[in-house]
Order: structure tokens, then sequence, then C-alpha cells
């Protein structure tokens, strides 16, 4: 029971730095990707690699991992981020698309979609892992870490920045804000910071293939960050809690196992419908409604120009 | 060459069904502002209930037809009305709109699990059988999507220059607050832009169930394809988005001709991902967007 | 050397022509005040000088280097800031933020200490010290406007371009602005206002520019502009004489 | 013909307008002046029932509409020409125009067909262009298409939101002109909005200064001319 | 093994017995057994998603086993199945391999799918799980001690099907459209040695993407390849889409493929008549214990079973037999000890007679090519490998 627990405790560490560093691109810098699960699954790769064929070190793996995934995502940054941000959104839906098919077809660096399996267990300091316990343990002080940096970086001169952008380009730019600069590097930073994610998953379940890096998964990881509450550090760790935990809690409801999942799946996506229409500021929003309610934004003008 | 060719022709057959899923989206979109990520569950739904009519029924064809339709429509309307018209009361943004929609997607096609399983139906039929017209193989499917797309985008395009209805739906793409300011756009048009939008799914639906059979995941892919077509062609350009879908399935067939398969979805998405790039207001988008 | 030197400067959109022809050379450490009747063309003059429109024609000379093509940071780190007439302030940050932000480094981790130091000065001149905390939305009009004020006085720039900044104070505020302004001037920099209120422009401005239909109508003192009757006609109107005589 | 009396308009922290009192007689055109930002726009949608939150009494050819939707006011009457010319860009002249009748209620053709031709009198530019998209138009000529697109809505009342914003004075002139006319040959009442106070104090039967969200002063052209309440207005 | 023997040939009475029952209303026809241990056996398949069609067929084999296990007297206490949904992918698989191993404590588990068999084998190997793959035939699944295919994989499947298509069906020129995978290129390398060696040629071949659903220009590019015959190596719906879309492109030419073909859909389909593909070889008169399965099977589902359903049922006989085993010689059920006992039973006496297993976990079994005619499969030969 300890195991299992455990193993869902890394699953959800694993979510908690997904949608967080994602949520550092919605959140605050507006961006809104459906191709996390790309840099998820790059780092993922690059550390499978380096585990496989230089060392098992955990920490030398994450840190290649860590620049390949932040060295991809500047590549797609760089020229997509001047699309304005719907089109952004259709742009990362293809990027996600590309990625997946570079994952199953090019079977030199990628294993196809036989994907790379032996993974060793991961060293940690000369330390070896093998028990799921060992790896909760990897993984929380993982996801504290980047939780604690991104909360450093929001409050951070670069937060602050990416905060008055959100909040009126325009204004951002005439103080002498660059735009590009700004997205390009929060998408590296959160690209670099899903590989860390990646990392524990190669290590921890040992095998890497595309089917875990897929479109759906990375629309989900952007469900975690919508239904949680987007542009706080609490949103992405209550919703990737409810969407991992979800499905697990489900499972503990008897009925015929054919109907087991259709019906978890309903579930779960009714609940995102009526969560985004009843509650459309997140769940993390709880906390904010036992704080005294804030004045309408007031118009400022905006009537006349 | 002849390959080539009879692969091109494919491409246009494919195209065509792009083209109206992409032209359905588009309408919704610019008018509505709603990124309607389930659209593709509408052509699953109506496929299925194509299906059910048509195999397990046994009814003639045109009322199985005009179930699908009707299926198609309901649901467009019904979404409309109960989740994106009270979510837009609450100016939700963009972001909490596509993550209902894709919630709907997933219950819609969790719906067709539980009640048709997740096996691969098929409906036979003759039309989708091929023949041979001169050194190319045509089938009636083909021809039939050619012809289904030429005649709803026509009469589409009929219908927003000549009525009233049309005319005001163009009018809340160009800017639906100031339709506000005449008290014309009230919700009626919305759900006018989601039946039209989600009627035009349903030949995509039943041709797509004669020829490639039915499956629970057809929906996802072909919403995917229908954004792609509609950024592709420019947001806010119905016509646009026609040309951008069937451009779409072109590429997707022709460029296969002499890369591997696997590389279908790559070529698809990597034409989007050029166009983003080098012509972000697509096709015809530039003449209708204002700055 | 003028502080500015904006030169033929041409704008149109579609077939509207906007601004024909802007010629206009700013005096260093002087307040110019930017005055004209609606659709004159002010705001779109500072936004063809800021990079926010690109002109079609025209040269904006700036400590040599021609502005045109440079996108708004590039102009503002090179030493100019404008303000909005909408404000534009980061209505979701508090007032220490919004004027933090404004004049620290973006690619930084660590908060430096002069940064806050600096801001808490600004915040104190121009008397917003006490709702440092505040979010900026929760603030009242007047105080918006200092924010707005504040937030570009922090940064590191010569030539400040203010789009009626003083638009909807009271009295003891309008003062209060009047102060500011005189400092900035006194401290050597160059301003260039817009402003409809002509008390304010007669007490503040060095020099006035007159702005119709996109031309500089004329440019001096605002003893000689204000004695200028034809301008005064201009830009009030002549009411009482027939509406079609008052096309000039 | 219209009487607004204490009305407040704008968010519950910030009131853009506060306890204003106004009115318009039948066949007069009334002048609402005041700064930028002193509520003048949100006044005037808040009548015409854009605006969600509002208070306060508005009576319209006798009947109480205050709450009333903007759909029910243009049948009544009530027409707002909205500030910056908005026109539908990719829609013709004549569609343009046509969203105008259909915005009173109406669909008889006879109904259309007379008052396309009364408007097209009035703005025979129209006429010439009536099968381009209205994104082509200059500035002025898409002022006169919004123009044309109220009247073809049968105003009784005309709200005119600052018709002449970024116009050349020429062509404003040309709008009161109009204006004058529309009110002398169709017994139009206008509610006018305008920052271009010469031109719109020489149409003007009254006006009324507005400042900070509050009506400060009503008077008549000839009071008001170069009076030091229009100059501690600007 | 008599007891075994003896509870299938009762199996029939059960069941009827309790359709009996049933039938009459009467409740509580079957008697709860509390006494003696349960033991789990954990089924990893995928019960949602596009494969879930195959997760209802292997678990109705399954179950069925354990049914008339626990309504034998084989083993002291009883058997209890336990579901858990791979979504026939890696990661739902290795989440559900860890609930299954650390709260069910199951030490022997059903696993389907190559990818998800990958992905889970290391963990089974690490916790000493036996597990038991009926599905999934990538010539890549002999994966480590714990891990057995009571499938043949897909290698033994084409070396005996190309041998008959060149001399008994006269195809010289074969095209291959396969799947993108580990099995889809591992059939494909097999083909194409295979072919070098018998004096065929491999004319076309097209990979494609396992969540493909459209083979227009595929049809195209195949039928300009003008091959004799065409291997279809996919599974699940998209084999069906591709049959039919190849059919519907004109293509008249033999098609050919390997047991995923066995499934009532494909059967069914118009497109697949006249299709030759391999199976595993099932004798259903081999013994009576075969004979009552068959009979029991139809009873309860009221078809006939196909091999993946006959695969998983042995599956669960082999870890009762085991489990007897260890039992008769007092020792633990654990996984070591089933391993154990594993190699000392050597062979097991299942349904479709005798199989045994080889060193590296695949196993020994007759080979069996089918043609697909209205509706139905006929075998063609059946063929016994030599090593």
């Amino acid at each position: 029971m300890i195991a299992y627990i455990a193993n869902l405790g890394v699953l959800l560490g694993i979510a908690v730095i997904l949608a967080s560093s994602l949520n550092l691109m919605v959140g605050y810098a507006g961006i809104f990707s459906v191709a996390h699960a790309v840099f998820y699954g790059v780092g993922a790769y690059a550390a499978a690699k380096i585990a496989l064929g230089v060392t098992d070190s955990f920490l030398l793996a994450t840190a290649v991992a860590m620049f390949v995934s932040g060295a991809v995502s500047f590549l797609l940054a760089v020229p997509v981020l001047r699309v304005r941000e719907e089109y952004f959104v259709v742009a990362s839906i293809g990027f996600q698309v590309v990625a997946s098919t570079i994952f199953t077809s090019w079977h030199a660096v990628t294993g196809g979609m036989g994907g790379l399996a032996g993974i060793p267990p991961a060293r940690v300091l000369g330390w070896q892992l093998t028990s799921p316990v060992e790896y909760l343990i990897l993984t929380a002080v993982c996801m504290v870490l980047v939780l604690a940096f991104i909360a450093v970086l929001v409050k951070s001169p670069f937060g602050r920045a990416l905060k008055a952008f959100r909040d009126d380009e325009v204004a951002a730019t005439a103080l002498g804000k660059d735009p590009l600069a700004l997205r390009v590097a929060a998408t590296t930073i959160s690209g670099a910071l899903a590989a860390v994610a990646g990392s524990i998953y190669a290590f921890h379940v040992s095998f890497v293939n595309p089917e875990s890096f897929t479109l759906d998964y990375s629309v989900m990881i952007l469900a975690m960050v919508i239904i949680g509450g987007a542009g706080s550090l609490a949103g992405p760790i209550v919703g990737a809690v409810f969407i991992t935990a979800f499905p697990a809690l489900l499972n503990f409801i008897e009925m015929p196992s054919r109907y087991v999942g259709p019906v978890e799946q309903l579930i779960y996506g009714a609940s995102i419908v009526l969560l985004m229409v009843f509650w459309p500021n997140g769940l993390a929003s709880i906390w904010r409604l036992l704080r005294p309610r804030r004045p309408v934004q007031a118009a400022g003008g905006g009537t006349e120009r | 060459m002849i390959v080539l060719f009879q692969m091109f022709v494919e491409g246009v057959a494919a195209g065509s069904l792009y083209a109206l899923a992409a032209v359905g989206f588009a309408l919704i979109y610019a008018t509505t502002r709603t990124f309607h990520f389930a659209h593709g569950a509408t052509m699953m739904l109506a496929a299925y209930a194509f299906y059910q009519a048509v195999t397990v029924w046994q009814w003639p064809a045109v009322f199985a037809v005009a179930l699908a339709v009707a299926v198609a429509v309901a649901f467009g309307v019904g979404v409309e009305r109960l989740v994106y018209q009270p979510m837009r009361r609450t100016d939700a943004s963009f972001l909490t709109i596509f993550a209902a929609s894709f919630g709907l997607l997933i219950v819609a096609t969790n719906v067709v699990v539980l009640l048709f399983g997740n096996s691969f139906y098929s409906v036979d039929s003759t039309l989708s059988r091929g023949f041979l017209v001169g050194p190319l193989y045509l089938s009636w499917v083909n021809l039939l999507s050619v012809a289904v797309a030429l005649v709803s985008i026509t009469a589409l395009q009929w219908f927003m220059r000549r009525t009233r209805t049309g005319v005001i739906l163009r009018a809340m793409m160009d800017d639906a607050a100031l339709v506000g300011v005449f008290g014309l756009g009230d919700r009626r048009y919305g759900m006018i832009a989601f039946a039209i939008g989600s009627a035009l799914v349903a030949p995509a639906a039943i041709l797509t169930s004669l020829n490639a059979g039915l499956q629970p995941s057809m929906g996802a892919l072909l919403t995917l394809l229908a954004i792609a077509g509609a950024i592709v062609g420019g947001i806010g350009n119905l016509w646009g988005a026609a040309l951008g879908g069937l451009l779409l399935g072109i590429a997707e067939n022709v460029g296969v001709w002499q890369l591997s398969s696997t590389w279908k979805p790559a070529i698809t998405f990597g034409v989007l991902l050029i166009f983003l790039m080098f012509k972000p207001d697509g096709l015809l988008g530039a003449a209708t967007r204002r700055s | 050397m003028a502080a500015l030197d904006i030169h033929g400067l041409r704008k149109a959109f579609g077939g509207n022509v906007i601004i024909p022809d802007v010629t206009l050379a700013l005096e260093p450490g002087l307040i110019t005040s930017l005055v004209g009747p609606n659709g004159a063309g002010k705001t779109t003059l500072f936004n063809l000088i800021t990079g926010f429109l690109r002109p079609d024609a025209g040269s904006v000379h700036y400590k040599g280097s021609d502005l045109v093509g440079l996108s708004p940071q590039r102009v503002t780190r090179l030493g100019i800031a404008r303000s909005f007439q909408d404000l534009r302030l980061f209505n979701e940050m508090t007032v220490f933020e919004n004027v933090l932000v404004a004049q620290e480094s973006s690619f930084r981790l660590w908060t430096r200490a002069a940064a806050c130091r600096h801001t808490d000065a600004v915040l104190e001149r121009v008397g917003l010290a006490d709702k440092r905390d505040t979010r900026a939305m929760d603030l009242s009009y007047a105080e918006r406007k200092f924010l707005n004020l504040a937030r570009i006085m922090a940064l590191d720039i010569d030539l400040f371009l203010l789009d009626e900044p003083a638009s909807g104070l009271d009295g003891p505020s309008r003062t209060t602005f009047h102060t500011l302004l005189q400092s900035l001037k006194d401290e050597g920099h160059t301003v260039l206002l817009i402003e409809h209120n002509l008390d304010i422009v007669r007490e503040v401005s060095d020099r006035i520019a007159f702005l119709n239909k996109g031309e500089v109508m004329a440019f001096d003192t605002p003893e000689r502009i204000f004695a200028n009757e034809r301008l005064t006609d201009l830009y009030f109107g002549t009411a009482g004489r027939p509406a079609e005589a008052a096309s000039c | 013909m219209l009487s607004v009396h204490d009305f407040h308009a704008g968010y519950p922290s910030v009131p853009v307008v506060s306890g204003a009192e106004l009115r318009v007689e039948r066949g007069e055109i009334v002048s609402l002046f005041g700064h930028n930002g002193a509520g003048k726009s949100t006044l005037m949608k808040g009548v015409f029932g854009v605006l969600g939150d509002c208070r306060g009494e508005v009576r319209f050819n006798d009947a109480a509409v205050a709450g009333a939707s903007t759909r029910s006011l243009m049948r009544r009457g009530m027409v707002l020409v909205p500030q910056e010319r908005g026109v539908f860009p990719s829609l013709t002249v004549a569609e343009n125009l046509r969203m105008g009748f259909w915005a009173s209620g109406e669909s008889a053709r006879a109904e259309y067909d007379r008052r396309l031709a009364r408007t097209l009198g009035y703005l025979p530019i129209l006429d010439e262009r009536k099968d381009d998209r209205a994104g082509e138009l200059s500035g002025g000529q898409q002022q006169m298409v919004s123009i044309g697109r109220a009247l073809l809505a049968g105003p009784k009342l005309l709200l005119l939101d600052e018709p002449s914003t970024g116009l050349a004075p020429n062509l404003v002139d040309d709008i009161m002109a109009l204006v004058t006319r529309l009110r002398e040959e169709e017994g139009l009442s206008v509610l006018l909005v305008e920052q271009n106070v010469g031109q719109a104090l020489a149409v003007s039967d009254r006006v009324y200064l507005m400042k900070g969200g509050r009506i400060i002063h009503e008077a008549t052209p000839d009071q008001l001319t170069w009076s030091r309440s229009l100059w501690d207005l600007f | 093994m008599k007891s075994i023997q003896d509870h299938r040939r009762r199996v029939r009475a059960v069941v009827i017995a309790a359709a009996a029952a049933l039938t009459l209303g009467a409740a509580g026809a079957v008697a709860a057994d509390d006494s003696g241990p349960v033991f789990k056996v954990g089924a990893l398949f995928p019960l949602t998603g596009p494969n879930a069609v195959y997760g209802k067929l292997f678990s109705e084999g399954a179950d069925l086993a354990v049914e008339h296990v626990n309504d034998s007297d084989e083993i002291d206490g009883r058997l209890d199945i336990v579901h858990a949904d791979s979504q026939a992918l890696p990661q739902p698989a290795v989440v559900g391999m860890n609930k299954l191993v650390n709260v069910d404590k199951v030490n022997f588990v059903l696993s389907a799918f190559s990818g998800v068999s990958k992905a889970i084998a290391p963990i089974g190997n690490r916790e000493h799980v036996l597990m038991v793959n009926g599905g999934g035939v990538s010539p890549e699944l002999a994966i480590g001690d714990y891990f057995l295919n009571d499938i043949p994989l897909s290698d033994d499947e084409v070396n005996a099907l190309l041998p008959y298509a060149v001399e008994e069906m006269g195809i010289e020129r074969i095209a291959v459209i396969h799947v993108n995978d580990p099995f889809g290129n591992g059939v494909n390398r097999v083909i194409k040695e295979r072919c070098a060696e018998l004096g065929c040629e491999v004319v076309s071949e097209i990979g494609i993407d396992p969540s493909a659903t459209s083979f227009r220009s595929e049809a195209v590019k195949l039928r300009a390849a003008g091959a004799d015959a065409i291997y279809i190596a996919s599974y699940g719906q998209q084999q069906n889409v591709i049959a039919k879309q190849l059919r519907d492109g004109g293509i008249r030419s033999q098609l050919l493929s390997y047991s995923a073909f066995g499934i009532p859909a494909t059967q069914a389909l118009g497109a697949a008549d006249g299709a030759v593909y391999t199976s595993e070889h099932i004798d259903y008169d081999a013994d009576e214990l075969t004979r009552d399965f068959l009979s029991s099977f139809k009873d309860e589902y009221g078809e006939e079973p196909n091999y993946y359903q006959v695969n998983y049922y042995n599956a669960v006989l082999i870890y009762a037999d085991l489990i007897a085993h260890l039992q008769s010689q007092d020792k633990a059920v654990t996984g070591e000890n089933l391993r154990a006992a594993l190699q000392e039973m050597g062979s097991f006496d299942v349904v479709g007679g005798k199989i045994s297993f080889r060193e590296d976990g695949t196993v020994r079994m007759p080979i069996e090519i089918n043609r697909i005619s209205d509706g139905e499969s006929e075998v063609l030969e059946t063929v016994e490998l030599t090593e």
C-alpha cells in the first residue's frame, strides 16, 4: 500500500512540476501552450539517453535534460511567439503533433514506438534509488525546488515584468520591456523545468516511449492549470492534484469493468465542463473567496479615448 | 506521375470534408469567439447517429442523413445554449472556454463508448467502392465529398450574403459588440451560428463513416484539422477556411508521395506551422481583419 | 542641438491622412505643450515618436540617431518615455511594484535594494508613499494619474512625453502636478506635454506647439500664442458665427 | 421626448456618472460638453441600455424606459450613432444600412425602400458606394454610413456620440449641417456629445456641461459663449 | 493434474445448474467458499481507449478460467481476479501494475500489448511477479525471468506463413503495410529476411502511424506497387480500416496477416473476406478439457472463443496448476516459488493441448494458417515450426 501511494505520489509530483512550469507561461506570461508534453518528453528522452549511455547520475541526466528541453523550447518560441495569442494555441498544437511524429519516427534516437527500455535506477550523490518511497522523496525534493524557484521567479524583477505584460502589454513596452525576449525567456525556463519532470519519469518508470507525451497529455496539463487557476502558485498544484487523484478515486467505485473506463472519463469530462461554467477562476480561488471581495475594475477612462 | 495525380484526387476528396469542418469551426469562432474544441465531437455523434439509423434500424438513407444532421445541430445548439452562453455571460476567458470545450469532447466521446462500445464499425455501402475512369480510381464517396462541399459552401455563401440572418452573422464576425448596440445580436444568433456550423460537419460524418468507418476517437483528429484549416485560411474568413481545409487535405495525401506515411501528421501540421510563421493572417485573413 | 528633432513626419491610415507633415524641434530643458483641437493628431504624433506607429515618411532624430523603425522598447531605452491618456497601469500589481518594474532590468532574479530605495523615493516625490502596497486598481482617479507619472519618472530618461497627465485633476492635485513638472524641468529634463487645460498650459509651458489637422500651425512662447486670435478661434470655435465659416 | 432623472452609471468603486439630470424636448438639439473622462459617453450609453450597471429614472416619449433593452429602445425610436464610426467593415454599405432598418423591428419592403430613398437623399455619397465594403471607405464616408444606418432605423431621437472624432473640420461642418437639416425636415430630436465645442454650439438649442460624472451647468449657447464656465472646463 | 481434469468435467454440470437456478429464480445457487486463502490474479488490460475492444476479449477468457478453477477443488482456496486499466499505454500500465503489485499484493499478472509489457516487465522482474502475456506479439517480448508469453510471437507466425504463401499460393511480390511500432517494424523485418530466403520480393513497405485512420494515399501507393499479396501488420480498429480502404481503393491482391485478424470485427468485415492469416493452433478436439472449455464458453458468452480468450484462459489455468504444485509441496505461493515451480513442471495441460515454454519465456506452439470466408475462418494448414 505504501508503495502504491508512493508511486501515486511520484506521478502527482510530476504533474505538479509540469502544471506549475506551464503556469509560468499560461498564468504569468500569457502564452497559451498546448505543447508542454513535448518538453516533458524531450526531458525524459534526454535523461534516458544519458542514463543508458553515459551515467546513472540523476543530477547530471537532469541537468542535460533541462538544457536540451530548454533549447528546444527556445527554438519553438523564437519564431512562433511573434503570432497573436489564439494563434499560438494552434501553433503549439501543430508543434505537439510534429514532435509526436518525431518521437515515433526518429528511430535512431528515440527508439520509435518501442521506446527506450531498461533505464537503470537513478543514483543521487552516490545513493542508488530503488524503492518507490525513495523515488517519492526524490520527486518531493525536486518538486519543492521547482516550486521554490518558480515562487522566487514570479516575485523577482523577471516575474514582475511578466505580470506587467500580462496586465498591460502596451504600457510594459513603453517602459522599455522587450515582449519577445521576456516571453522567449519564460518559455525556455518553462521548458527546462518540464524536463525535470521528464527526468524523474524516465528513471522512475525505467521506460520511455512516445505514448506518454501526446497531445492528449499536453491538453491535460493545460487543464490542470486552468482548473486549478492560472496565475497563482497554488492553482496548478490544486489542479494537478485534482486531475491526478480524481481517476484514482473513481477507481474505487464498484462497477462492471467494461464501464469503469468510460464512466470515469465521462465524470472527468463533465466535471471539467461544470467547473469551467460555475467556477471559471479555478479551484484555488476558493481561498480568494475568504478574502473580502475587491471592487470591479474601474472604467478608468476606457469609455472615452 | 499517375500515382501523384491519383493522390491529388484523394487529397481533394479528403480536403473537401476538412473544408466543411473548417468552415463550420470558423463560422462558430468568428461569430461567437468560442474556440469550439468539441467541434469534432459533433461530427462523431452525427456519424454514430447515421450508423445507428442506417445499419441497426435499417432506415432509408435519406432519413438516416436527416437524423445525422439533426443530431449534429442538436448537439451544437445544445452546448451553445447550456455551456457556452452561460460562460460568455460571465465574461469567461479564452482559456476557460477552451477547457470547457475540451471537457465536452471527452463527455461526448465517452457517451458514445458507453452506448456503442469501443469497436470499429463500418457502414456497408457500395458508394465507397472505387471504379476506374481512364487511369484514375474514383469512388462515389470521393465524388460526393467534393460535390457536397461545393454545394454546401455555395449555399452558405448565398445565405450569408442574401438573407437577413446571414448579414447579421457577418456583422457579428466584424464586431459583435456593435451588433449589440443595434439590439440585434441576441442569443439566437449564437445558436444559429452553432446550428449551421454543426450541420456542416454532418456530411463529413456520413462520408467518413462510409469511407473509413466509425470509432469514438474519429472526432478528435477532425477537430484539429478543422482548426488548422481555419487558421491556414485566416480566422474570420469562411472562404479562407474552406481553402485551408482543402489545402491540408491535399498536403496530407500528396505529401506522402515520396515520404514515409509515418510523417503524415507532421506534414499536415508542418504546413500549419509554416503558415503561422510566415503568413500568420492566413491565406485570405488580412482582408477582413482590422488593425 | 534640439532635444528632439522631428522632420517631415507623415502618417495615413488607409485613405485618412492623420498627419500630413509635422516638423518640430524641441529645445532641451524646456517644457513644450502640444495643443490643438481633438483629432489634430497629437496622440498619433506621440505614437510615431515612440515607435508604436511607423511613419510613412519623415524622421525623428534624437541624440544623433533616427528613431524611425525602432521598437517602442528601444526608444524608451534610448531615453524617451511616454505616458498614456488612458493610464494603462498594471492593475493587479501594487503601487510599489508598478514603479519598481519600470526601472529594474527584467532579467534578474533578485530585486536590488537600490531599486527599492529609488522606487520609494519616487513614490515619496509624487505623494504616493502611503499607498505603497495598495493595488493600482484600488486607487482613486488622481492617485492613478500620479502613479502613471511616477512610473515613468522612475526610468532613467531625458525626454518625457506626457499625454494629458493633468486632465481631470482638481485644484490641489493640479498644484502638486505643477510642482512635479517644474522639478523635472529643474533637473534638466525635456518635457513634451499634451494638455487641454489652457490654465495649466499657460502656467507650465515654455513653448507651445499648436497642432491642427496634423500640422504645426504655430510654435512659440505661450504669451505670443495666446495673443494670436486666429489660433484661439481655431481651438474654441467661433460660436455665434455660421459653422461654415469656421473652416480655414 | 427624453428626460433623465437622478441617473447613475459606472462601477461601484468608480461611479462614472452620478446623479445626472437631463432632458431633450421634441425637435431640440441638445449638446453635452465635457472633458475626456467626464462621463458623457457613459451617460449616453447608459441611457441607451448598452451598459449593464445603471440606476435612475429615464422617460422616453412619456414612457418609463430605465433598464429597457437596447432592442426595445430602438423600436421606440431612440437610436445611437456610436463613437469612432462603428461600421461593419466587411459588410457593404447597403448591408450596413439594412442593419439599421432591421434594428427598428420593421420588415416591410416598402417601408425600407421609403426610408432608404429618404436617407440617400440626405447622404447621396452612400448611393454611389452602396455596394462597396464599408471598410474601404474614408473616415468621413464611414461616419455618413453610421448616420445613414441610424436614419434607416426610423429614429425620433438621435444620440450622436462624438461624430467629429478624427474628421477634418469641413467634414464636421457637413455633419453639423446634416443634423440641423434632419431637425428641420424630419423633426428629429438630437442629443449630441461633442468635443468640437465651437461647431457643436453653432447648431445646439441647449447645452449641458459635464465634469467628474456630474452635470454642472445647463445653458443656451448664447449664455455660454465665451463665458467663464466654458473656460473653467477647458 | 487429476483435479483439473475433474473440475473440467464438472464445469458443464455447474454451469447448467447455475443457469437452471437463475431460470427458477432461486438465489444463492452457488455457496460462497470462504475456506482457504485467496489468490489474486492481476489483469492489466485496456478497459478504455481505442483498444478496449481487446480488453473485453481478454477479460472474458480470464474471468471464465477463474470461475472454473474456483468451481473445482484443484487448489486449496480460491482465485480472485483484480482488473486494472492499462489503456494499452505504458504510463497508465505502470500505474496499474504498481497498484496490482503494491495494493492488491498480486504475484501473478496478465499482461497484454507489447508497449505495456515492455513497460511493466522491469517492475515485475524486480518485484518477483510472474507475468503472462497472451496478446502482444512483438518479436521483442522475451524480456526477463518473470515474463512469459503464452502466445506465439509474430516472428513464429511469419515463419509459418511465408513458405506457405510462396509455395502453395504462388505469391512472388509482397507489399507490407505495417504499424510503425516495435511489433510492426519487427514483422516487417522478419518478412524481408524470410522473403530473401524464399525468393519472393518485397515490393513496397509502408509504415503507418498507430493512430492513423485514413489510408487513401497508401492505397494509391500499394496499388501502384502491383503486389500479389499485401501483408497487413496492424491491430485493432486500424487493421479493419486498412483492409476496407485497400479494397475500396480497387486493390484486389491477396491480403495476408497474423493472429490479430482473429477478432470478430475483422472476421465479419466484408473487406477481409478471403484474407489469409496465421494464428496459434488450437485443437478444439484435443481433449476433454478443451471440449468442456468450448461448450462452457459458448454457454457463457454465446459465441465461439477465439485464441486470445484461450490464451488468457490458459494463463489462469497455468497459475492454478502452479499453485496446486506448490501447495502439494507445502510451499508458500510467492513469485519466486511460482517461477521455480514453472521450471520444475515444464509443460502444462491446457485448452488446445500441452504447451511448454522456451528458456526465454516464449511459447512453443504449432501455427495455423486460416482463411476468412463468409465471416468465418477455415483452417488451411497447420504448421509445426522446427527450431
